[in-house]
């Protein structure tokens, strides 16, 4: 029974980070799994945003509001972790904009976004080169 | 996939609301442009994907769910969700909490903190985003300067929707305006106003076709505004430093601290808005040229660089 | 009360998710997103209300409009392909 | 207190068309069933909430917001849908335009999203 209690009061007390861990994890296995890189860019965008919710978590205090000072109002959220996520976000659709413009060229050059494709290209191309300096 | 990248953002957006000014900024960029910039990437590279054999995913799945195991494992040292004496909570943030008010003037404590006491880490993000849209011309400029003159106007069937937007598009301007401006009291800023501007101009280009939307804005005043708002905001910090006190400390800007501290945060919210908006057309257009010119390279059915890798293979 | 319109829009939502999920066809799905989208837009200002702090109305507005971008997007890349087909590699 | 209860039946009203919307995309057999569903009482729902919250609000800078809002979903929920239903008309009404069956099942392969007529 004290067990019971215990592990259900330890859920509570951690299910923000639980959450965050699962969606992380998402993330992690399309990247990993998934040779179309932009499905990699998405699972990327999926670490970045369990990241920004990790600190959004942080902040977060119970019975405070939004940090906006207003009559009336006692206590406030932590808006330090805000600052940053809110940078993060704005910077993370840049470095995604790269990732993507990065993979538009690629397409351009080996026509394919395929991992393994790319991969066979590159090693055929450096085979060739072999050969030639061979000669 | 398409829907499933829009519902998870949504869906992250709801997670988020308690922080009034990151849900802004989630809602303009993760829902808004990032979609766009992957709807953009994907009807370039087309949707075709390949099946892989199911072993290389198990072995993935047995790897992420060992590392989530783990993580989870060290989660349960965390302080519980919600408490008050967390170690994030206890240093700095309570003294943002009862000064910002007094020193910056600003009810916003997101902005004050953002603009006044963190300016240079926001200086250096905006220079990031700066470099971001840099590269992206880099890699992608090149190409999209010769299909300046098409009247190719994609959706020129949707005579409801071309109204519609008509109408909204000034309103979408005038309320990114107010956001910018009303940083200060509520929530928004010069990144939430960038992206609002920015999506009011790519609502405009894609109903209109890019050849008319540069005639609006064209791609060098685009360049232009993106050096602009770095300038202003390092500008401010100069101005600061030439009146000699620190670089980015605002209270010298005006006889009086406070009055100088909301010119200051005014000024680098401007800049931060003109950059962060002509970055994210710059790298919209970008991408949108790069798909057109695409289309016309297929339509003339001489794909230019398709030669060329044929040639690379042949030749070597 | 707020709390019974909250979770009447995210039962709503639930359900639009699972279309949005099973939905056979392309539009099938984004009707079903761009219903998603209307009823965040709903939750986030009901939500405003619950909390006593209707700041975030701004929040909500700027949704609707990226509701709608969003929409006009897929349309935009997946529609009217010049091209005919959007891949027609291979 | 009439304001109040005049409020709350909206909100009540408002909700119950949303999830009527919801059963409606969920259960309908085909697609322009299911947009007539969602489209309709979409609308109709989101005016419901946002005049009740007005209500709630009272006179103030909230309402003129919830306003703004309303007459944004008002101008682009049916705006949208309409775009919706005639893209899917348009590529409905060729069964096989630009899907050569070759096509439609690589596309089915790949994730399923094409509608396959």
């Amino acid at each position: 029974m004290s067990f019971d209690s215990s592990f259900l009061e330890t859920f509570f007390g951690l299910y923000n980070d639980w959450i965050v861990v699962a969606l992380m994890m998402c993330g992690f296995f399309i990247v990993i799994a998934d040779g179309n890189l932009i499905k990699k860019v998405v699972g990327l965008t999926l670490f970045q945003t369990s990241v920004f919710i990790l600190y959004i978590s942080m902040a977060k205090i119970l019975g405070a509001s939004a940090p906006i000072a207003a009559e009336g109002i006692e206590s406030y959220s932590n808006p330090l972790p805000h600052v940053l996520i809110l940078t993060a976000i704005v910077v993370s659709i840049s470095t995604t904009a790269v990732a993507l413009a990065l993979i538009i060229r690629i397409k351009k050059a080996y026509h394919t976004v395929e991992e393994d494709e790319i991969q066979r290209w590159d090693v055929r191309i450096h085979r060739s080169d072999k050969r030639a300096k061979v000669r | 996939m398409l829907s499933g990248i829009y519902g998870l953002l949504s869906a992250t957006l709801f997670v988020v609301l308690d922080a009034v000014d990151v849900a802004f900024t989630e809602a303009a960029v993760g829902a808004g442009i990032s979609t766009l910039l992957m709807l953009t990437t994907l009807s370039i590279t087309g949707r075709y994907e390949i099946q892989r054999p199911k072993i290389q995913s198990q072995i993935a799945l047995v790897l992420t769910t060992i590392t989530g195991a783990l993580l989870i494992y060290g989660t349960l040292d965390m302080p519980y969700f919600g408490s008050t004496d967390s170690p994030a909570n206890a240093h700095v943030a309570d003294y943002y909490l009862s000064n910002a008010l007094g020193q910056t003037g600003v009810p916003n404590f997101v902005t004050a903190v953002l603009a006044s006491y963190r300016g240079y880490d926001t200086f250096g993000e905006l220079v990031v985003i700066f470099t971001a849209g840099v590269s992206v011309l880099a890699l992608l400029g090149t190409v999209s300067d010769k299909t300046m003159s098409d009247d190719h106007q994609p959706m020129h069937q949707h005579l409801i929707l071309r109204v519609t937007s008509k109408m909204l598009i000034p309103v979408i301007m005038v309320f990114g305006l107010y956001v910018q401006f009303h940083g200060d009291f509520g929530p928004g800023g010069g990144f939430q106003a960038g992206v609002i501007f920015a999506a009011a101009i790519i609502l405009y280009c894609m109903l209109f076709g890019l050849g008319v939307a540069k005639e609006v804005i064209s791609l060098g005043m685009v360049r232009f505004c993106a050096a602009l708002g770095v300038l202003l905001y390092g500008a401010v910090g100069v101005v600061s430093m030439l009146k000699g006190e620190a670089f980015l400390n605002y209270s010298v800007l005006a006889s009086d601290a406070l009055v100088g501290q909301h010119i200051g945060i005014i000024v680098i919210e401007l800049g931060v808005g003109i950059t962060v908006a002509a970055v994210m057309i710059s790298v919209f257009f970008t991408f949108t040229g790069s798909a057109e010119e695409d289309d016309s390279a297929f339509d003339a059915s001489s794909p230019s660089d398709a030669t060329e890798s044929n040639s690379k293979q042949v030749s070597q | 009360m707020f709390t019974a319109a909250i979770i009447a829009i995210l039962v709503t939502m639930v359900l639009a998710l699972t279309r949005a999920i099973l939905g056979p066809s392309l539009y099938d799905r984004i009707l079903a997103v761009n219903m998603f989208g209307t009823k965040t837009v709903l939750g986030i200002a009901v939500v405003g209300f619950l909390m006593g702090r209707p700041d975030f109305l701004d929040i909500a507005l700027i949704y609707a409009l990226m509701n709608f971008i969003g929409v006009i997007a897929i349309l935009r890349f997946f529609e009217y392909d010049p091209r005919g087909t959007t891949n027609h590699d291979r | 207190m009439i304001i109040d209860a005049i409020s709350w039946f909206c909100l009540m009203l408002g909700c119950f068309f949303c999830f009527s919307g919801g059963v409606g995309i969920l259960r309908f057999p085909d697609f322009f069933t299911r947009m007539h569903a969602a489209s309709v009482t979409d609308s109709l729902g989101a005016i419901l909430i946002l005049v009740g919250l007005m209500f709630q609000a009272g006179l103030t800078l909230v309402t003129v917001k919830l306003a703004f809002i309303l007459l944004f979903l008002l101008l682009t929920g049916p705006a949208s849908s309409h775009a919706m239903a005639k893209a899917a008309l348009h590529s409905g009404h060729k069964p096989m335009n630009s899907n050569t069956s070759d096509d439609a099942a690589k596309n089915s392969a790949s994730g399923g999203d094409v509608s396959n007529p």
